[in-house]
């Protein structure tokens, strides 16, 4: 029931906006989100005294298709990341002038609906229904309320690929499910039908799941269509794809690919693990030559996902807990990076670093925010990033000492491009007359930044609760 | 009384917390004070922390809070007493709130007084952090922590870019240290299965697990310690970091933060004593650096340039002395150090603050008569880092050199070279400084004073610290009779391999005596050249032979790095950028898509809209049915 | 009559073929919209034919019976087809095919 | 038997109607009787067979769910396309050759003899010839009745000439006659002929490639409703009528079969969908869209074992998706034209009809959870494990099925300073398909 409720309440508010004026879209949903927010804690207290969350009534019973909604750690850390994530950029762009607003946070209500759908998902076609259906919402508001003059090429391109990619994975879960004796997509059922593969149809379906998911994170080579497309969407939208829509893929990684093709992937999924350790060291070459701020951060965000698919697809169990943790963290880390990139370009107009300087000297508190976020970028102890990346590179070190070598390479690569676009734009001494921070964007940085700081310190109690599920 | 020890780093962090958030509203000596109590509040609980490991040395850990627990990886953020982690952070909060007492007076007159106490604060409580952590992930949180602070006040005046390029330079090669000790944490956790101390050396022997992976893991672990205490080839940030207010140069950059280096390999002398290798690679690395910081250091003219490189020249020393061994005479030497080089940076701090600003030795001369203080301090830091009897670099420095005549005569004669060069370039210096006639502007004559009492007060407890603080470790032959010798020794040894020697008592005090006999020499040299016959020092265009241009260029190793790493790395990446990612990756992506149209483009003709055209491939389409069926 | 008594199955199949044959490539050589339907029944007949002998093969009649239907169909389509050809006379004034090419592509 | 009755008494009733003036019954008479068989099919639903006519036809588990599924799809049909068709000013004559080509369409779904297929497929076409060409003053609606007549009628020769092999070969018309004379023994070389004749002929009426030529230039020529009729009931009446032929008569007995049926399906996937991609005339490019779906179509023969639903779902998936894309089509067109041009800025007055025209597209186009999603992963989850190749085209040319479909999207939602206005006047019946795409996830079981 909590999942279930957690899961409606978005759509119905989606369909609520979509259907109402435009003036108070925002209120709308925001109130929603912290109902969201409240039901998701209260029901997490609540699984503790022993109430159940999961549910499970079956659709299409010749296929064993059921609509499953699961309530354990990962899940409830990933709805929690969404709901958060969510009410970050609701509660950022609420003052913002939006046309059609209604549809607009209508379309984020539904988006963040689909994504809650895939975490909660107890089933592969549910899953697999909820990963295609988030493109719909995030392709109208990109085609909506992007801008830039190849707004319509980059949407497309955005589009086909990772449909491209998400139809392999189709095939895969089909595969599976075929041969089972009773076809059912139950994650359990899936996960023994899964095993009982031989290794070697193991390894492709591991290609198809990691394709599609290589695809939507995204790890090279297959990233092309992201820059382009973070740099098009509006704000939100970049938000909504690097907070929340990548780490779909990811999860589906910990929730799918690992427990279904462990074997698969330990005997022939090596080349996914070298993928994903020249995708952390080809993105940070990439930020490097970046001389735009919202660019670099989209690299940024590639380097931290190739980290964290490579951490998981070691497949230890610090590999697994530190993905997810990383998901969490990186989750925030971009919603944070974004409103800075926002704040930035509209008091700038642009987002061209070297054409900036000494904003910390209008905007100490700002830069000192920011300051802590870039840190938490390059993945400093006591913030959140560490945990994670940490725990991922002894994953990887489990699996090869060489590849965390080369993958650690972006501990130097990330701290030179951070810290010299962070130089460029708030130090120095030009000044730029810099319009004070609005309580809005003040708060939600701080509020990032504190987020970030107590998961670094105290990452004990999430961690508990994403262990020892499979 | 060792569960204090959860205290000593708590204080700094408040007082970074309470400067940042409520600072504004203190006044200026408010806000420093506080900052300074804290400190010495730390230095207080690490006395009586210290105490407590004098009577038979034990170690006691003290657990915080719960950290990191992922299945067999279990770290917490807990807390070590040992003899040596009691005796770093007695140094630590010691000379470090003495620093930011001077502080107080130093940057009086700067804008950003506020933030510069904060930071000083927050280094304080991330370098306790490095050096009480149990576990190696802990005190890479000090590690980074120190790194992060050392950034932000190597650009603490952040509005001129060239102090923002040295922070950023220093904080990316500490990185490339970084990632050699991430990668040797992995290494060691995967072998051994922890990070904790008391698994791998103190409680249990789990580091014996590395076996053939003990030379890799340890020379993992001394790059990191190659990028935080500035050893070659890591080393070119440490001059470059000068660019931070004085106060910092001597708390990080001399005191504490580049020998957490010395602590980590120490820490970790049972890995290093079973790897042959690995020694090795110290020993080198630190005689090549001994060597290289002091013949630089005689051709610098700058006044906080010429004591960062002698402060590479000594870490060289101490690392020397790990390499071969001698794990506790590099501690010693540490603190020796810390002493003298902190007395030296803050004299020199002095006497910036006297000229207003500036740092140029030629610029200077006879500053004697106008800070009589800051001259007599300076003066016993120089005789001390010079390593004359009975100041406190005299005896660590030369029980380096036993060590080393003991292990390797080539070691020995380079680590003599450089003593030799230390002294020379030392009094150099001073004599450039305070001796002779006054070189700089009349404005500058105008305004030269004696420091401020918050200020002359630090260098007269250095400079008695720089006096006595040899004597925890009298040599052999000296201390036999009192029965101290090797008083350091004893104590560490609770902590870390003990230093085996086997000299007899003659040679050390022959040893003893041709050192400083050098040394006498060099004072003497640098005497007859600069005060006698008062040769002017040749200004920047003027050096032409190109041994001196070498040395002054600093063999030439940043422009070296420049075009080895920093350029073919962007160079690297605009070309990958261009022609991978833009040109063959997009051009794929869009290409795919030509390629549907194409089959279409191609096939359209055959679409003729002609009734003849479709009725044949109607019947094309069945001829070849009928032959495939 | 010998000669008669001597046509089997086989020559009958092979006449229908070679009507139908004929029926396929009047379609494909001939522009003149009329005859290109005549061949169309050409084609028809041609398996008219060929059911009929199939029928007296198998000595049933379901082939002949077959044939009915296909004539009653045949006549149908004589009927449609006139028409449309009529009315895109009407239009075109012309029943050249080749000129029939607007859609296209 | 009744449900045969009932819609070949419709088409005669619609003449009387006119006969009597009595012009505005024909629609409720049609609507009812519809209802009235789809009633029928319900009722009978779990019956078992009912083998009539002397073994002409067979009502049986499959006639029932495909004459249902035909029955509702020109019901929609009807519902949406009405107002068009009562505009021409001929409407009588349009209903009554649409109520024949139904009573074809229904008969494809239950003969069991091959005479039956034939006038099944008669009945089903020449109406059809005459629609298309229905618009009397089009040069293009005349070219392309005249092409669908020529080579329809031309088809049908070849798959009549196959079927009279197929006798010659087996000494049957009927379905289960000849399946047992094919397994047993010997396949004569006659039966191979026949069969490839057969094949011929079917692909030629489901379009696929190298049969599909004629489509797009008769679907682009013909008038939008009947368009849309063609690319529904009578391209699934075709593939309903395939399915029973082909599992009934030829399943398992003919190794070679499934191998051409693979590569025919290939050659059209890549075919169709290439030459979608460059169209820039929608409505064509909607064509192309139709014989890429045949082939989908075409790939429920080859999934092993009789299993219906897969096709029952993709011919009604694919139905309702594209009748409302037409109708949305349909007032385009008449407003604007047909061009891709014309689709500009259509969100901006007629938000309802853009959304709906995207609901369509992407439920083509496979998009969770719309039924055109389930359609399609009936077809590869039966042909995963067996031709796993085969699938891996299908899913590369899905996307660039996507491509095309998303150009239309782009363009309805893209700004611009004169918008296309279009009457909106059937919102609830397109309402009702929309739920009903979105439903089907629930309703797939049933099927």
């Amino acid at each position: 029931m909590i999942a279930l409720s957690i899961f409606l309440i978005p759509l119905l508010t989606s369909f609520l906006l979509f259907n109402s004026k435009t003036g108070n879209a925002a209120k709308t949903a925001l109130t929603s989100l912290i109902l969201m927010l409240l039901v998701a804690i209260g029901g997490r207290v609540a699984t503790a005294y022993g109430l159940t969350g999961t549910l499970s009534f079956p659709l299409i019973s010749s296929i064993g298709f059921s609509f499953s909604l699961l309530w354990d750690g990962p899940a409830f850390l990933m709805v929690l990341l969404t709901i958060i994530a969510g009410l970050g950029i609701v509660y950022f762009s609420q003052d913002k002038e939006i046309h059609s607003s209604n549809r607009f946070y209508g379309w984020i209500m539904m988006m963040l609906s689909a994504m809650i759908g895939a975490f909660l998902a107890g089933d592969a076609l549910l899953f697999y229904l909820c990963y295609e259906w988030a493109l719909i919402p995030i392709f109208f508001l990109i085609l909506k309320w992007g801008h830039g003059e190849h707004l319509s090429k980059v949407t497309m391109r955005f589009f086909l690929y990772t449909l491209f990619g998400s139809l392999f994975m189709m095939l895969s879960l089909l595969y599976v499910h075929q041969s089972m004796a009773t076809p059912s997509f139950d994650m359990s059922a899936m996960w023994a039908a899964g095993k009982a593969l031989t290794a070697g149809e193991q390894g492709w379906v591991f290609a198809g799941l990691f394709i599609a998911f290589a695809v939507k994170m995204p790890v090279f080579p297959f990233h092309s269509w992201q820059p382009s497309t973070y740099d098009h969407a509006p704000i939100q939208g970049t938000m909504l794809l690097a907070a929340i829509m990548l780490k779909m893929a990811t999860f589906g990684l910990v929730r799918w690919a690992i427990p279904m093709t462990a074997v698969g992937i330990a005997e022939n999924g090596h080349w996914a693990i070298l993928l994903s350790v020249i995708s952390v060291v080809y993105a940070s070459f990439m930020a490097l030559t970046q001389k735009r701020l919202k660019m670099m951060i989209a690299y940024s965000s590639v380097a931290h996902v190739g980290m964290i698919s490579a951490g998981i697809l070691s497949n230890t169990d610090q590999g697994t807990v530190g993905g997810l943790f990383e998901m969490f963290s990186h989750g925030i880390l971009a919603v944070a990076m974004f409103v800075v990139y926002a704040i930035i370009e509209k008091r700038y107009g642009h987002d061209r670093m070297q054409e900036m300087g000494g904003i910390r000297t209008a905007a100490p508190a700002f830069a000192f925010l920011t300051f802590i976020l870039v840190m938490c970028n390059v993945a400093l102890p006591f913030t959140s990033g560490f945990v994670g990346e940490f725990l991922l590179l002894q994953s990887l070190a489990h699996y090869s000492l060489v590849y965390t070598a080369i993958a650690g390479l972006s501990v130097i690569l990330g701290a030179a491009y951070m810290l010299r676009g962070f130089q460029a734009m708030f130090l120095g001494g030009n000044t730029h007359a810099f319009e004070a921070l609005s309580r809005n964007e003040k708060n939600i940085l701080a509020i990032a930044v504190l987020l970030v700081i107590v998961l670094g310190v105290y990452p004990h109690s999430l961690l508990q609760l994403i262990q020892n599920v499979y | 009384m060792e569960k204090l020890v959860a205290l000593i780093p708590l204080f700094p962090l408040l007082g970074f917390l309470y400067i940042t958030f409520f600072g504004k509203n203190q006044s200026k000596g408010t806000a420093g004070a506080i900052a300074t109590a804290l400190v010495a509040l730390s230095f207080v609980l690490a006395i009586l922390v210290f105490t407590t490991q004098l009577h038979g040395a034990h170690a006691t850990f003290v657990k915080v809070l719960d950290w990191i627990h992922v299945g067999s990886f279990q770290v917490d953020l807990s807390f070590v007493v040992d003899p040596l982690s009691s005796l770093y952070i007695l140094f630590i909060t010691g000379v470090g709130s003495l620093i930011h007492l001077y502080s107080i007076g130093y940057m009086h007159d700067d804008e950003g007084f506020h933030r510069f106490m904060s930071y000083l604060n927050l280094f304080v409580f991330f370098m306790l952090l490095l050096v009480l952590g149990d576990n190696l992930l802990l005190l890479f949180v000090g590690w980074e922590g120190v790194g992060v602070c050392s950034f932000m006040l190597i650009g603490f005046w952040y509005k001129d870019h060239a102090n923002n390029d040295a922070a950023k330079k220093a904080f990316v090669m500490n990185r490339v240290g970084d990632l050699g000790l991430i990668l040797g944490m992995s290494l060691i956790f995967v072998q051994c299965g922890s990070l904790n101390y008391n698994d791998l050396m103190i409680g249990g022997s789990a580091i014996g697990h590395l076996g053939k992976w003990a030379t890799l893991g340890a020379v993992l672990l001394f790059i990191g310690a190659m990028g935080k205490s500035a050893q070659f080839p890591l080393h070119t940030w440490l001059p470059d970091a000068m660019a931070g207010p004085t106060p910092v140069s001597a708390l990080i950059h001399a005191a504490t933060m580049v020998t957490a280096g010395i602590y980590l390999v120490a820490r970790f002398s049972d890995l290093f004593t079973i790897s042959e290798g690995a020694s090795q690679l110290v020993t080198w690395a630190g005689v090549i650096t001994a060597v290289m910081g002091a013949s630089i250091a005689l051709t610098q003219n700058d006044i906080k340039k010429v004591l960062a490189y002698s402060t590479v020249s000594q870490l060289g020393f101490m690392f020397a002395a790990l390499g071969m061994g001698a794990y506790t005479i590099a501690v010693f030497h540490v603190v020796t150090h810390a002493f003298f080089k902190a007395l030296l940076f803050l004299g020199s701090g002095s006497v910036i603050h006297a000229m207003g600003g500036e740092q140029d030795i030629r610029r200077m001369g006879g500053l004697k008569s106008h800070m009589p203080t800051t001259y007599w301090t300076f003066l016993v830091g120089t005789i001390a880092i010079a390593g004359i009897f009975p100041f406190a670099g005299f005896f660590s420095k030369d029980q380096i050199l036993a060590h080393a005549m003991e292990n390797n005569t080539v070691v020995f004669a380079l680590l003599m070279l450089a003593a030799a060069g230390t002294a020379f370039y030392m009094f150099r210096m001073f004599y450039l400084t305070f001796h002779g006639e006054f070189r700089g502007t009349h404005e500058q004559e105008h305004h030269l004073h004696e420091s401020p009492k918050t200020m002359t007060i630090p260098l007269v407890v250095l400079a008695i610290a720089s006096t006595v603080g040899g004597f925890m470790g009298f040599p052999h032959a000296i201390g036999h009779a009192m029965h101290i010798e090797h008083a350091l020794d004893h104590f560490l040894s609770g902590s870390i391999e003990l230093t085996h020697s086997h000299m007899s008592v003659a040679t050390e005090i022959a040893l003893a005596l041709i050192s400083m006999a050098i040394a006498g020499m060099m004072i003497l040299f640098a005497y007859n050249i600069y005060i006698k016959k008062a040769t002017p020092v040749l200004e920047d265009a003027e050096i032409n032979s190109p041994l001196h241009r070498l040395l002054w260029k600093k063999y030439g190793m940043d422009e070296l790095y420049d075009n080895l790493f920093r350029k073919p790395i962007d160079a690297l990446s605009a070309g990958l950028y261009h022609w991978v990612e833009q040109k063959m990756l997009l051009g794929m992506v869009d290409g795919s898509g030509d390629a549907a149209k194409g089959i279409g483009r191609i096939l359209q003709p055959l679409h003729n809209g002609q009734i003849v055209t479709y009725l044949l491939a109607i019947i094309v389409g069945l001829i070849a049915l009928i032959f495939a069926l | 009559m010998e000669i008669l008594h001597n046509v089997t199955i086989n020559h009958y199949l092979g006449l229908s073929t070679v009507l139908f044959a004929l029926g396929v490539f009047g379609m494909l050589y001939r522009k003149n919209a009329i005859i290109i339907f005549m061949c169309v029944e050409l084609m028809l007949n041609a398996v008219n034919l060929a059911l009929v002998s199939f029928s007296k093969m198998h000595g049933d009649t379901d082939g002949q019976i077959f044939v009915f239907f296909i004539m009653v169909v045949a006549a149908a389509e004589v009927a449609v087809g006139l028409a449309i050809l009529m009315m895109l006379y009407r239009n075109r004034h012309t029943t050249d095919t080749d000129t029939l090419n607007d859609l296209k592509g | 038997m009744v449900i045969l009755l009932i819609s070949a008494l419709l088409g005669v009733s619609l003449l009387a109607l006119e006969i009597f003036k009595l012009r505005r019954w024909m629609m409720p008479l049609m609507v009812m009787a519809f209802l009235a068989i789809i009633g029928g099919t319900f009722a009978l639903w779990g019956m078992n067979e009912n083998v009539m006519m002397q073994g002409m036809i067979v009502m049986d588990a499959y006639a029932l769910r495909t004459t249902a599924v035909l029955t509702i799809l020109a019901l929609f049909w009807l519902l949406t396309q009405h107002q068009n068709i009562e505009k021409t000013g001929n409407s009588s004559d349009l209903y009554a050759l649409l109520a024949f080509s139904f009573c074809g369409a229904l008969l494809m779904t239950n003969f069991t003899n091959l005479v039956m297929l034939f006038l099944a497929i008669e009945i089903l076409s020449i109406p059809v010839y005459v629609l298309a060409a229905s618009n009397r003053s089009s040069l293009l609606s005349n070219e392309s009745g005249f092409k669908y007549f020529i080579l329809g009628s031309a088809a049908s020769a070849i798959l009549l000439f196959g079927i009279a092999l197929l006798y010659g070969a087996t000494g049957s018309f009927d379905l289960y006659n000849i399946h047992d004379a094919l397994m047993s023994g010997t396949i004569a070389p006659l039966s191979w002929v026949g069969l490839a004749m057969i094949l011929t002929g079917f692909g030629f009426k489901i379009s696929v490639a190298p049969f599909h030529f004629w489509a797009p230039d008769v679907y682009q020529g013909a008038p939008t409703p009947i368009t849309g009729w063609m690319a529904t009931v009578v391209k699934g009446a075709a593939i309903f009528g395939m399915y029973r032929l082909f599992k009934g008569a030829f399943d398992g007995a003919m190794p070679h079969l499934e191998g051409i049926l693979v590569i025919i399906i290939a050659i059209t996937l890549v075919i169709a969908n290439g030459m979608a991609s460059i169209q820039s005339n929608v409505k064509r490019m909607l064509a192309y869209s139709g014989v890429s779906h045949a082939a989908f179509m075409l790939a429920t023969m080859i999934i092993p074992g009789f299993d219906p639903q897969s096709i029952v779902l993709y011919v009604i998936s694919y139905g309702i998706s594209s009748l409302i894309v037409f109708s949305i089509m349909n007032q385009v067109g008449q407003t604007a034209g047909e061009e891709l041009n014309n689709f500009r800025g259509l969100s901006q007055e007629n938000p309802f009809s853009a959304a709906a025209m995207t609901i369509g597209l992407l439920s083509m186009a496979g998009i969770p959870p719309l039924a055109g999603f389930f359609g399609k992963y009936y077809v590869i989850s039966g042909l995963i494990s067996t031709h796993p190749g085969l699938t891996i085209i299908m899913v590369l040319t899905s996307v660039v099925g996507m491509y095309y479909y998303l150009k239309v999207i782009f363009a309805m939602y893209q700004k611009t300073s004169i918008p296309v206005v279009v009457e909106e006047n059937n919102k609830v019946v397109l309402s009702l398909g929309i739920i009903a795409l979105v439903a089907m996830m629930v309703a797939v079981q049933w099927m």
